[in-house]
């Protein structure tokens, strides 16, 4: 039933089958989705459907107990948080966790922390450097100041912008509107939108407001209680009246327990 | 019954809640639903006296309790469940629900220590009492378990029990269901009917919007710390507002 | 894993048990109690060393009328709690004829209600006056009382024209029972004190203090306590530009108050017992030919100098050696022959008991030496 | 957090030459830092602290006790650097020590500032002590961080035994009230704040005096403790340190 | 029903087996020993109270156990007032400052709570060391009277055997009933979580304060005792080092248990009797004893003994079914 749009781009990632536990609570079952090069991918779902307990899987924070998963043909499943970035994969992790005592420049140099050891690496680390900040100019005038200062949007742009430090393969954003106005929940969709186009960066993208998430991407899984119930192109799964029961549990006679 | 008069919290320089009013009637239950970081938890802490609010008011039964700590709260008849499950994990199901028992007695270290009569009348009534509320939620015959054993479903479960020995008249539930199955789910909604009907208030935080929908006469929509809109489940389910706010506006 | 922690727990009380029980044998059985650790183990280690090497030499030569004395030594730790735990044992398990030590008053007082209920000689290394006096029927001492050493820098100073003196005392026992003396003492020497500072036994740094001493007028300075607090007050002393004299206890008189001071020693003068000086005094001395053997012996066996610390239990040792070869082995013996000990030239002095004076010192036992070009030098 | 209980347990004893021996000395008491982490906290990741109290006062009696039996009981004189002659400034005199030990204090704020601040693996310490788990979001390998940690406290509480050992003398059981000054001046000072505690440090140090000086200087320990209590009872986060609302 | 009146049985036997223990042990210094570890014991029940059942740690309780002693010693020694009096005033003393300083304290946790208890401790220590006058100073308080009822004095070790031991056993039944009555389990509420015990109307600030205030009540009745049986009191056995001892004592034993308490007494109290075959050893073995036990046995001794018993227990009872 799922519908591939890019067939002969290479798989980049591919979960087989996970469950994963929040010590008793099965928070994933039998989860299985995949990824492919270029792609922005979005999971949608209500609240605690286990969305970002999966990607809290893939980054190494919660690993799953059984299943599989493979970042470019290479299980990933027991490595560490750290060696899981170090493979090229990052997560801006959700609720705008940054440095607050550190200052902008100091988190996004963090952001790049596995680049310190080369020369050759450093001037890359510059230009990547550069390039964060031309995504994103108020970052650059704020560099000085405490991450702890800025506000809401600030926070998630310097949250998203010290992900891309690692120059990621693949990066993970967990919930980037939540919690943010209209206006500037849109002004991030529109830098992931850039993110994609323009430095073809592949990105699984989590998030709460499926509408302005679905517009974005290319394809959608819909989580529910641990489940994917669907999964589709992003055009077929916002016309789907399921997603809105999924949110909002209309209609769930019909539907209840699949 | 319990009535929120413009509660403002700001945290640094983060508002969390802004100008938050509402108010529960007395014998319903009540669901306080919104997309993440709405600031539901927030709430539920500032009614129970674990956070302080900027500004606004908290009233039970038309009494200010805006700055009660907990334990005072406790005493009056408004109790809590936690998100994370917070059992006394090192004691036995029954001694946790004894400890739910704590402000219906009245023994002192001294009577304790000495086991005055009095004490141990006490002591026998906390027992019996604590029991009966395990057979109401149907847990009796796990009571010998310490509570770090208990599965997770079982330990939501003890936590409700726990809080209903305090005999409240008000109970407030932070996603009870979450992390249940649904056969579980299905229980839980039972046992909050049955709480109702013996006459005390419920309100819930909760994601399961199937357990919203079936159980709560009145839900209330949070969202960006403000309150968005409130109705029947019905109502809400058909606002515009409200499924903007969860699918987005786009 | 438990398990066997467990058992190895269980045989090491159940060895213990059996040490206790262990059947009493047929040689003269003396208790010693030392602070080998903890605080005081300045005092306690030497003393025991000494005990032991004196026990050894008596044995070697035949022991006492044929019999053999074994020595069972405790730790007190300076604690009175296991000072009293130690000194039971001694006297119900091990059942000693008389015991030596403790090394600290404290450590003292605590045992002697103990041994005086048991009947049983004690004779203390310890230098409080409180233990002798008053007198009680069952306790002796060897340490010289502060008493003495007050009374012996005084009359130098009264010598030496000095009338105005600060104090700086530790405030442990030695510390505080000196402070108790040097005020006591001060009227009969017509000797005014004029600043009267204390410092803590763990002190690391005094210039506080002496800063204070500094700007009074003071012809001297009395620093009263033991190693290595006086060793700090006499950098400090140097280390401020001090130029008034300093003067030290009878606590400092081993060589390695000269190592920690210093540069800061020079010059110093304090109140000693003969045995740091032991070769530079006339042969007429009585007390030469005990001092030789010891410090001699004890370079010979431990590779290093001898104090006065372990004179203390020399001195124990040799009275109740005396004692048993005139009275026997029976505690009550023991005693009364202590009692009678008449001009015995020991380590720390001539030892004269009596029924009304259980310390049996004079302020001849000590020597006023000054320390020259790090070595000490008699005065007189 | 448990670098200031940590610092007395490297005031230890070493008396071989002067220069190499500080470096052994260091390396050491750095290595022994890192063993106690790896063997006996690192273990009890989420232990309750009581636990790690308890461990940690277990492992300081230990130490000691290790000491005592390699160095002996003496008290030792650590020759000083250069010299034991004052120097004359106006009125006032000085030990050249002191100027080391005033030098090498100014060096290492100096360098633990530089050190936090500039480099990647400070920021990334400071990192892992605000959030662990995002900083292992970014490639940090937190673990080592929280090793590393305890090697840099080690380290530079063994410095400070060696560069005081020369006044203070040292003996196996020195350090204790060291340590538990060194503990009152980071909490007068506020925590995590590197000039606070040296303002700490100072403030102490001259209430110390000054109420030595007018009250007695017996109770010069006990006037520490009680400027402890009353700032732990009405500032907790320290003097210098402006009150955080941190989210709960 | 049952589980009760085992407990008391355990009880029973417990006290029994120690009432008689004088008549194996006549004229031994052992007696002694155990005259010790009824102090001891006391005091480890004491600070279990808070420390295991509350969860909160004191490193100054050897202050409270110094408050009781130089109470009785000074007030004995120098007003010349009766001991059994001077005994109930020392322990009120010491009560109503644990009082006072109980409400800023125990607002503290962790690290701050341990550092601000051992100030406190260390503290008392230096105004024990320091008022030379009234507590003799470093080099002691001695000459305290013994206690006695009517003529009969208490000034050997089988009468103190006695005299500890009644009361000891008497204030671990008094703590075994508090442990099991509501104030326990709130204590034990609180040590879980001080959030949830709140929110169940538990006032967990007054009733932290209120442990804290029984605890130094029965410690300081300890010191008295203390310094009554010994005669003798010097500030040396009230430092932080012994401070340190207890806690070591209540961990080693089992937080959280009463007759742990006594374990970890009898065991650190008898300790350097034969680690001194160990002679210098034994302060290692000491730090090495407090990390092991905290790190694989983190229920203590106790409970190590009780799944040992469980473990035999659980295999006779496979014998008899298979027998029958």
């Amino acid at each position: 039933m799922a519908i591939f749009i890019s067939r002969k781009l290479k798989t980049m990632l591919k979960i087989k089958n996970i469950n994963t536990y929040y010590g008793q609570v099965h928070a994933l079952k039998n989860v299985s989705l995949h990824l492919t090069e270029g792609e922005i991918v979005t999971l949608i779902g209500a609240n605690g459907a286990g969305k970002t307990t999966l990607l809290n899987s893939l980054s190494g924070i919660v690993p799953s107990r059984s299943g599989q998963i493979l970042f470019n043909d290479t299980p990933i499943n027991d490595l560490y948080a750290h060696q899981i970035v170090k493979m090229g994969i990052s997560q801006v992790p959700e609720g705008r966790q940054v440095f607050k005592p550190l200052s902008v420049e100091d988190n996004l140099e963090l952001g790049a922390y596995l680049y310190n050891r080369k020369r050759a690496d450093k001037t890359e680390t510059k230009k990547t450097g550069e390039m964060v900040y031309g995504l994103f100019p108020i970052l650059k005038e704020r560099r000085k100041q405490l991450a702890g200062t800025l506000s809401g949007g600030e926070l998630q742009m310097l949250s998203i912008g010290r992900a891309l430090m690692a120059r990621p393969k693949l990066l993970l954003l967990d919930e980037p509107s939540m919690g943010l106005a209209p206006m500037v929940a849109q002004e991030i969709f529109q830098v992931i939108g850039n993110l994609s186009r323009e430095k073809k960066t592949t990105i699984l993208l989590v998030e709460q407001n499926a509408r302005a998430a679905l517009k974005l991407a290319n394809r959608g899984y819909v989580l529910e209680t641990g489940r994917l119930i669907l999964e589709g192109t992003a055009a077929s799964l916002l016309e789907n009246k399921e997603v809105q029961r999924a949110y909002l549990g209309k209609d769930k006679k019909e539907i209840w327990e699949r | 019954m319990l009535r929120l008069e413009g509660i403002t919290k700001i945290f640094g320089g983060l508002t969390a809640l802004k100008d938050v009013s509402l108010s529960v009637t007395t014998g319903s239950i009540t669901g306080i639903i919104g997309p993440n970081g709405a600031g539901k938890t927030t709430l539920f802490n500032i009614i129970t006296g674990l956070y302080t609010q900027t500004s606004g008011d908290v009233y039970l039964n038309q009494k200010n309790i805006s700055f009660f700590p907990p334990e005072v709260l406790a005493g009056i008849g408004l109790v809590r469940t936690f998100q994370n499950v917070e059992l006394f994990g090192q004691m036995t199901v029954l001694e946790n629900v004894m400890v739910g028992l704590h402000t219906k007695s009245h023994s002192g270290i001294f009577s304790c220590a000495f086991k005055m009569p009095g004490q141990i009348k006490e002591e026998r009534y906390i027992r019996e009492k604590a029991l009966q509320w395990l057979e109401f939620t149907g847990m009796a015959d796990l009571s010998g378990i310490q509570a770090e054993n208990l599965p997770f479903g079982k330990g939501r479960l003890l936590e409700i029990s726990r809080a209903l020995a305090v005999e409240p008249r008000i109970i407030l539930m932070d996603e009870p269901a979450a992390g249940l199955n649904s056969r579980e789910t299905a229980g839980l909604a039972h046992l909050i009917s049955r709480i109702r009907e013996s006459g005390i208030t419920v309100v819930l935080v909760e994601h399961d919007m199937e357990l919203v929908m079936d159980i709560c006469e009145s839900i209330i929509v949070l969202n960006l710390g403000k309150k968005l809109t409130e109705g029947t489940p019905r109502e809400i389910q058909e606002n515009e507002a409200v499924i903007a706010a969860y699918l987005g506006d786009g | 894993m438990f398990k066997n922690l467990f058992r190895i727990i269980f045989t090491l009380l159940f060895f213990v048990l059996l040490a206790g029980a262990a059947v009493a044998a047929p040689p003269i059985k003396i208790g010693a109690l030392f602070s080998v650790s903890g605080p005081a183990s300045f005092l306690g280690e030497p003393e025991r060393n000494t005990a032991q090497m004196m026990v050894e030499q008596i044995n070697k030569a035949g022991g006492i009328k044929g019999r053999k004395l074994e020595l069972i030594v405790y730790d007190t730790q300076a604690d009175a709690t296991k000072a009293v735990q130690a000194v039971n044992r001694l006297i119900k398990d091990d059942k000693v004829v008389a015991i030596i030590g403790p090394s600290t008053t404290g450590d003292s007082m605590a045992v002697i209600p103990v041994v005086e209920k048991a009947e049983i000689p004690l004779i203390s290394c310890a230098a409080g006056i409180k233990i002798t006096e008053p007198v009680k029927k069952w306790i002796f001492k060897t340490a010289q009382n502060d008493v003495l050493a007050v009374a012996r820098i005084y009359q130098y100073m009264k010598e030496q024209k000095i009338s105005k003196v600060a104090i700086l005392t530790v405030s442990d026992g030695f510390g505080s029972s000196g402070r108790e003396q040097l005020v006591l003492q001060s009227k009969d020497f017509g000797i005014e004190i004029i600043s009267d500072e204390t410092y803590g036994p763990a002190d690391k740094d005094m210039t506080v203090q002496l800063t204070k001493i500094r700007g009074s007028a003071a012809q001297a300075i009395i620093c009263w306590g033991t190693n290595p607090g006086p060793a700090i007050v006499a950098r400090n002393a140097k280390q401020l530009g001090i130029k008034t004299p300093l003067y030290m206890s009878h606590g400092v008189s081993s060589k390695r108050f000269i190592e920690l001071a210093g540069d800061g020693s020079e010059g110093i003068i304090l109140p000693s017992g003969r045995v740091i000086v032991a070769d530079q005094l006339p042969n007429a001395d009585p007390q030469k030919k005990a001092l030789l053997s010891y410090v001699n012996g004890y370079r010979k066996q431990y590779k290093v100098e001898g104090d006065h610390f372990g004179g203390h239990a020399w001195d124990a040792i040799m009275l109740l050696k005396r004692a048993i070869e005139r009275g026997g082995d029976s505690p009550a013996a023991i005693r009364d022959e202590l009692e009678k000990t008449k001009d015995f030239a020991g380590i720390g002095g001539t030892f004269n008991y009596s029924e009304q004076d259980h310390a049996g010192l004079t302020k001849d036992a000590f020597v006023l030496v000054q320390i020259n070009q790090g070595d000490w030098k008699l005065i007189k | 957090m448990l670098g200031g209980m940590l610092t007395f347990f490297f005031l230890v004893i070493f008396g071989l030459p002067l220069a190499p021996s500080i470096i052994l000395a260091i390396l050491i008491s750095t290595i022994v830092g890192i063993t106690f982490e790896r063997l006996a906290i690192r273990p009890l990741k989420n232990a309750k602290p009581i636990r790690l109290i308890i461990i940690t006062i277990g492992a300081s009696i230990f130490m000691r006790g290790a000491a005592m039996l390699i160095w002996g009981k003496d008290t030792h004189a650590l020759p000083a650097f250069s010299g034991n002659d004052p120097l004359y400034i106006a009125q006032a005199t000085i030990l050249p020590q002191h100027l080391w030990i005033f030098a090498i204090t100014i060096l290492i704020i100096i360098a633990s500032r530089l050190f936090f601040n500039h480099s990647i693996i400070g920021k990334a310490m400071r990192a892992c002590a605000y959030n662990a788990q995002v900083a292992s979001l970014v490639g940090i390998d937190v673990k080592i961080m929280v090793m590393l940690s305890f090697a840099v406290s080690a380290a530079i509480g063994s410095m400070a035994g060696i560069i005081i050992a020369p006044l203070t003398m040292t003996s196996y059981d020195v350090g204790i009230m060291l340590g538990l000054k060194g503990f009152c001046a980071v909490i007068i000072g506020g925590m995590s704040s590197g000039l606070g505690t040296v303002l700490g440090g100072l403030l102490l140090g001259l209430l110390e005096a000054l109420g030595a000086g007018f009250i007695s200087a017996s109770y010069k320990d006990a006037i520490a403790f009680i400027i402890l209590l009353l700032i732990l009872f009405f500032r907790p986060e320290g003097l210098f340190k402006k009150k955080e609302t941190e989210r709960v | 029903m049952t589980k009760e009146k085992r407990q008391i049985l355990i009880f029973l036997i417990f006290a029994l087996a120690l009432l008689i223990t004088p008549f194996f042990l006549q004229g031994s210094y052992y007696l002694n020993v155990l005259v010790f570890i009824g102090i001891h014991t006391m005091l480890a029940v004491a600070l279990n109270l808070l420390l295991g059942y509350a969860g909160q740690i004191s490193l100054g309780h050897a202050a409270f156990f110094g408050l009781g002693a130089y109470i009785s010693g000074i007030l004995t020694t120098r007003f010349s007032l009766d001991p059994w009096l001077v005994i109930v005033l020392a322990a009120v003393c010491a009560a109503t400052i644990a009082f006072v300083i109980g409400f800023p304290i125990l607002k503290l946790k962790g690290h701050y709570l341990a550092m601000a208890t051992l100030g406190f401790g260390i503290i008392i220590y230096i105004i024990f060391n320091e008022t030379v006058s009234w507590t003799g100073g470093p080099s002691g308080l001695s000459g305290i009277p013994s206690l006695h009822i009517g003529s009969w004095i208490f000034d050997n070790d089988l009468y103190n055997y006695y005299l500890i031991w009644i009361i000891t056993l008497a204030v671990m039944l008094l703590s075994i009933n508090l442990s099991q009555s509501r104030i326990g389990r709130a204590l034990r509420a609180i040590h879980d979580s001080e959030v949830a015990a709140r929110v169940m109307g538990i006032n967990a600030r007054v009733l932290k304060v209120q442990i804290f205030t029984v605890s130094a009540f029965i410690s300081a009745i300890a010191g008295s005792l203390y310094a009554h049986t010994m005669t003798f009191i010097a500030p040396a056995s009230f430092g932080f080092n012994f401070s340190v001892e207890l806690v070591t004592m209540v961990v080693v034993g089992g937080l959280g248990s009463i007759y742990g308490s006594f374990l970890g007494a009898a065991i650190l109290t008898i300790l350097p009797e034969f680690l001194r075959f160990f002679h210098d050893f034994d302060i290692i073995i000491y730090g090495l004893l407090l990390i092991i036990i905290n790190m694989f046995m983190p229920g203590g001794l106790i409970s190590g003994l009780q799944s040992l018993a469980e473990i035999a227990a659980a295999k006779m009872k496979g014998k008899t079914r298979g027998d029958a």
